[in-house]
C-alpha cells in the first residue's frame, strides 16, 4: 500500500570524524549535509520544493544543551517556515525520521520532504559521554547498577558466546573487515585498515605486532566492557546526515534514478535486556525485519547490500542472523569466513559501519540510507557491490527497545 | 498494608532501602513481574499485588565495565551481570565477588544470592555467586 | 484530502499538579493517561487494537535521565511490540505528535494509533528548570545572553503595550478567567479562583487585598520578568495526557461520537526572537492557523471554542489576534472585556490553560486535545459551551519556533 | 583573510572575544545578517562574506529577569532587550546600565551602543543606553 510510493531524490552527508569537526555546532554540521543533498539532486532542486523536515536527534540537551533542534535547523536551512519535527528513538533516530517523513509523503500532506539526522559528541569527555548515552537505557532498573552501552551488548556477546560457541576473535573479524571497509570510504571517520593503525602505534611505541590480530588482542586494544575492546566499539563522531523524499510521482521531476522506499518495519522491544528470554538476539529486530521483507516482498537472500547497526561487533553478529543471512548462531562464524565482505554473498557495512565510519548517534540511520543510495545508484565508487538493486538499512535503538529495518529498491 | 502502596520505581527502592526485593503479581493470570509493573506483561490485567522475591538465581551472562559512566568511574573495573531468580524474572545487578583479574572466574550458569550495597545514600541490588 | 480522514475516539489525562506527583516517575504518569484513555472509548478497546505509539517529551534528559522514552513508555503500557516513538518540538511536542500520528493513520499504514505527551518536571529547582527550558531557545545567541523563557515573552508584551497600548492589567484579566475556569475543572492543577488564594495568603500574612488586582500588583505576586509576575506564568507541573486516533471507517467500531480531526497547520519560526520584524505577534502561529482553516474550509468566527498556548498572559493575548478572533491589538482589551470567557463569543482555555490547568510541557497540547474532545462530546460538566461543534488548539513551540493550530470537528 | 573563516558560532564567539561584532553580507543580494548565518535569509544564497557592525542601533524592548537560569541566579535582577542596529538586524543582549528600581527608565526606541563584559572567561555582548 505504502511500498514503492515515495522515493529518494537526494542524500548528503558530512564526513563523520571527532577532530575535524571541533569548530562545528550542530546548526553547521546540519547545513553542511544540507548543501550537499541539494547538490545531489540529479536535475536540481530549491529550498522552496521542500515542505517539510524530520529531524532526528537523540540527546543533544547533554551536548550543546540545545533541545528544539527542529526549528533551529529549518531556520538555519532557509526552509523557514516549513513544519519541522525532532525524532528520538535513541540510535535509531533518523531512520525514524525518513520513516515518518515517509508516511508524511505518502499520506498526500507532502510532495517533497527533507529528512535526516545530526549529532554533536565531542564536547563530553569519555565518562560523561557513557553516562548521557546511558539515558537511552532504563534509567530506573539498568542505569543505576553500573551497566553500560557496551556493557549490555558485551553480556549479549557472552550468551551468544556460551550458546553458541562463537568467539571473540570471530567478532575481531567483524571490525577488521569494516575497516576495510571504510579505508575506501571518503566520508568514513577511519580510513585506515587496522593493520595500518597498528604499525603505526607499533612504531610510535617501540612494540610490534605479528598482524592484526595479535594488535587487537595487546594492551594497546584496551577492554572497555569484558570481552569487548576498543576496536570493538564504534567511536565517538560528530556528523550529520540528509535524505530528501519525494513522491513517486514528483521524483520523476528531479531525477532519472530515484531510489525507492519498498519496506519499512519499525518495532519496539523491552527496555531493559534483562526483560528478554534471549540475550543472542534482538526480537524488535526480527519482528521489524519480518514487517520489512513483507511490505517489500522479498525475502533475505533477495538483499543485495545491507547496512547493519554494528555500533559494537557483537551487534552485527546479531543483526544478520536476526536479519534472515545467516543461521542463528552463525552470524559470526559467517564474518570469520568473509562471508560478509565487499566480495561475499551478502555484503555487510560497505561504508565501514558505525565502527569505522563513526557513529554520531542520530545521523547514523540516514547516512546508512546515503550509502544504500550510493550502491543502488551505482555510485560507491571503490566499494560498489556489482548489480545492487535491493538494499536493506538495520538501525537499532539502544539494545533493541526500538529497532528499525528498512528495504530500499532501485 | 502493602496493598496500597503504588507499583512505582520509588516505592521498588523504597523497598530495597529495606532489603526487600519486590515485584508485582498477577491477580487474574498469576503472573509474576519483577521490577513491578503497573499492566501485566503476560495478560494485560491491571489488578495486580505486591510479591517479594527470595533472591536466589542463576547467572545468566555477565561482563567486567571498563569505561565506566562518571559517578562509577573510580570503582572500574567491575562485575555487572544478568541473573534469573528461581521465580522466573531476570534482574541487572553489580557482581560483588568478581576476580576481575581472571576472566574465568565466573561461570554462565552458577548459583547467585542477592545482596545489597549502599551507594548515593541508597541500596543498590548486587548478586554474590554462591 | 486529510481532513476528516482520522478521528479521536478516546481521550485521558492524569490530573496536573506538582506535589500530587512527587513520588512518581514518567512511566507511571504516562500509564495513569493511557489507562483512563482506554476507558474513555465509549464501546470499549484492547491493548492489542492500537498499532503505534507517538509520544511527545521535551527534556527528560534533564529531569529524569531518560531519553528513549517511546520505548520506555511502550513497554510499560503493554503495548510491546509496535513501533513507538518520541516527537519533540519543544512546548508543541504532543499535539505534533497528534499530527505525525494522524499523518501515520492518513497514510494507510496503520487504522489506530495512541498518540500522547508526558513530563515530569517536578525534579528540578526553579533555576535549574529556567535553564533546562531555555534549551529550547538559540543555545548560541539568545540564552548566553540569560533572556528566559518568560523573558522573551515580556519583551514581547513590552512591544504590545508600546505598539497597540495594551496594558498589564489587561493581562491580569486573563490569569483571572483561566484560574477560574480551572476551578470548574477536576483535571487542572490549581483549582481555585485568584480571590481565592488572594484570601489564603492575606489571612496567613496577616495581609489585606481589595479585590483581586489589588493582591496580583502587592509584593504577594512577584515579578519574575517585567512586567509578569507569578500569576502572569504557568507553573511548574507534572503530567501526562493521551488520545487515540483511528481512520473514520474504523471509529465507528468504537464510539458513536468520533471528533474529527479537520485541521492541521504546523509551521516553524525563527529560533530567535529578535530575527523577527514584529514582536507582537508569532509569524509561525499566523501562518499554521491560516493552514489549518484552509485544510477545515472554516473561518476563524465558526469556532465554538478553542485552546490556545497561554504559558504567560501576553501569549494569550497574541494568540487569540494571530487566529483571527480579534484585530490585531485588541487582544488584551478583550480579554478584560469579558468576550473570551466561558459565557462570551469565543471562550477560550475553558479547562484553565498552561496558566491554571498546569504546564507540563509535551503534555500540554494533547491535554487540549483532551479538553476540546470533552467539549465537543458535550462532556465538559460545569465548563461546558454550549453548542460547541467546532474547535481549535494553539500550541506553540518555545517563542513560535514551532507553531500548531489544529482544528476538530463534531 | 576574514574569507576564510567558516561562519560559524564559534567564529563569531572568537571574534566577539576581540571587540569585534561580525556578521554575514550576502554577495549576491547584499543582505546583512547578524549573527553569522551559511545561507542568506533573503535569498537563499551561499555566496557571503564577513561584515563587521558598527554596534549603535536603537533598544526595540526590554525586560528585567528577576528568576534566572542557575548561572545568573546571583544577579538578578538584571535587564535584557532587544535592539535594532542601524545596520538592519536585530540582537539580544544585556543592558548594564539600566535602573531596575525604576522601571520607566528605559525608553523603548532610544539609542544604544554595544559593549562587551567578560562572563565564563569570554565576552558577552551588552548595551549601554546612550
Ligand atoms: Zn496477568
Ligand atoms: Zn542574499
Amino acid at each position: 500500500m505504502i511500498a514503492d510510493k515515495v522515493a529518494i531524490i537526494g542524500a548528503g552527508m558530512t564526513r563523520f570524524h571527532y577532530s575535524l569537526h571541533l569548530g562545528k555546532s550542530t546548526r553547521e554540521l546540519f547545513v553542511e549535509a544540507f548543501l550537499e543533498c541539494l547538490e545531489s539532486v540529479d536535475k536540481g532542486i530549491n529550498h522552496k520544493d521542500i515542505e517539510a523536515l524530520f529531524i532526528g536527534n537523540t540527546v543533544n540537551e547533554y551536548f550543546e544543551h540545545q533541545s528544539h533542534l527542529s526549528s533551529l535547523l529549518a531556520d538555519w536551512s532557509g526552509l523557514l517556515p516549513i513544519p519541522s519535527t525532532r525524532i528520538e528513538t535513541a540510535c535509531a533516530s533518523s531512520s525514524t525520521a525518513l520513516e515518518i517523513g515517509t508516511l508524511a509523503v505518502a499520506s498526500g500532506m507532502y510532495d517533497i520532504v527533507l529528512v535526516g539526522g545530526v549529532e554533536k559528541m565531542s564536547t563530553l569527555q569519555t565518562d560523561e559521554m557513557t553516562w548521557a548515552l546511558m539515558s537511552g537505557m532504563d534509567q530506573a532498573y539498568e542505569c543505576p547498577l553500573g551497566v553500560s552501552n557496551p556493557g549490555l551488548y558485551a553480556m549479549m556477546a557472552m550468551a551468544h558466546f556460551e550458546k553458541y560457541g562463537s568467539t571473540w576473535e570471530q567478532l575481531a573479524t567483524i571490525s577488521i573487515k569494516n575497516h576495510h571497509n571504510a579505508s575506501l570510504n571518503p566520508k568514513a571517520q577511519y580510513q585506515s585498515e587496522i593493520i595500518d593503525t597498528a604499525n603505526k602505534i607499533a612504531q610510535k611505541k617501540g612494540l610490534s605486532f605479528k598482524d592484526e590480530m595479535d594488535f587487537l588482542q595487546s594492551p594497546s586494544n584496551p577492554y572497555v566492557a569484558y570481552p569487548l575492546r576498543l576496536f570493538d566499539c564504534s567511536p565517538i563522531s560528530d556528523g550529520a546526515s540528509t535524505v530528501i523524499l519525494a513522491s513517486t510521482e514528483k521524483a520523476k521531476n528531479f531525477t532519472d534514478t530515484p531510489i525507492y522506499i519498498s519496506g519499512l518495519g519499525h518495532k519496539s522491544g523491552t527496555m531493559s535486556l534483562h526483560d528478554r528470554n534471549d540475550f543472542t538476539t534482538i526480537p524488535s529486530a526480527v519482528e521489524a525485519g519480518k514487517k520489512a521483507y513483507k511490505m517489500a516482498k522479498i525475502e533475505p537472500k533477495d538483499i543485495d547490500v545491507a547496512m547493519v547497526h554494528d555500533c559494537f561487533t557483537p551487534a552485527e553478529m546479531i543483526a544478520i542472523e536476526d536479519l534472515g543471512f545467516f543461521t542463528k548462531g552463525e552470524g559470526a562464524r559467517a564474518s570469520e569466513e568473509g562471508r560478509t565482505s565487499l566480495t561475499g554473498e551478502i555484503p555487510i557495512n560497505t561504508d565501514g559501519g558505525l565502527k569505522a565510519k563513526g557513529h554520531p548517534i542520530a545521523a547514523t540511520g540516514t547516512a546508512m540510507v546515503h550509502e544504500v543510495w550510493k550502491q543502488l545508484r551505482g555510485e560507491a565508487e571503490k566499494r560498489q557491490v556489482p548489480n545492487a538493486n535491493i538494499g536493506l538499512l538495520h538501525n537499532i535503538g539502544a539494545t533493541g527497545g526500538t529497532a528499525v529495518v528498512q528495504i530500499f529498491k532501485r | 498494608m502493602n496493598e496500597k502502596i503504588p507499583f512505582t520505581v520509588n516505592a521498588f527502592q523504597d523497598f530495597l532501602n529495606n532489603k526487600k526485593l519486590m515485584g508485582t503479581k498477577c491477580r487474574d493470570c498469576g503472573n509474576l513481574n519483577l521490577p513491578p509493573r503497573i499492566i501485566c506483561t503476560e495478560c494485560d490485567g491491571k489488578r495486580l499485588e505486591w510479591h517479594e522475591f527470595k533472591g536466589n538465581g542463576t547467572l545468566q551472562t555477565y561482563t567486567f565495565i571498563y569505561t565506566a559512566p562518571t559517578f562509577l568511574k573510580d570503582k572500574v573495573p567491575y562485575a555487572v551481570g544478568i541473573a534469573k531468580l528461581e521465580e522466573g524474572p531476570m534482574i541487572t545487578a553489580r557482581i560483588t565477588d568478581a576476580d576481575i583479574n581472571e576472566s574465568n572466574s565466573i561461570d554462565i550458569g552458577a548459583n547467585v544470592k542477592i545482596e545489597y550495597i549502599q551507594e548515593s545514600g541508597r541500596n543498590i541490588l548486587t548478586l554474590r555467586i554462591k
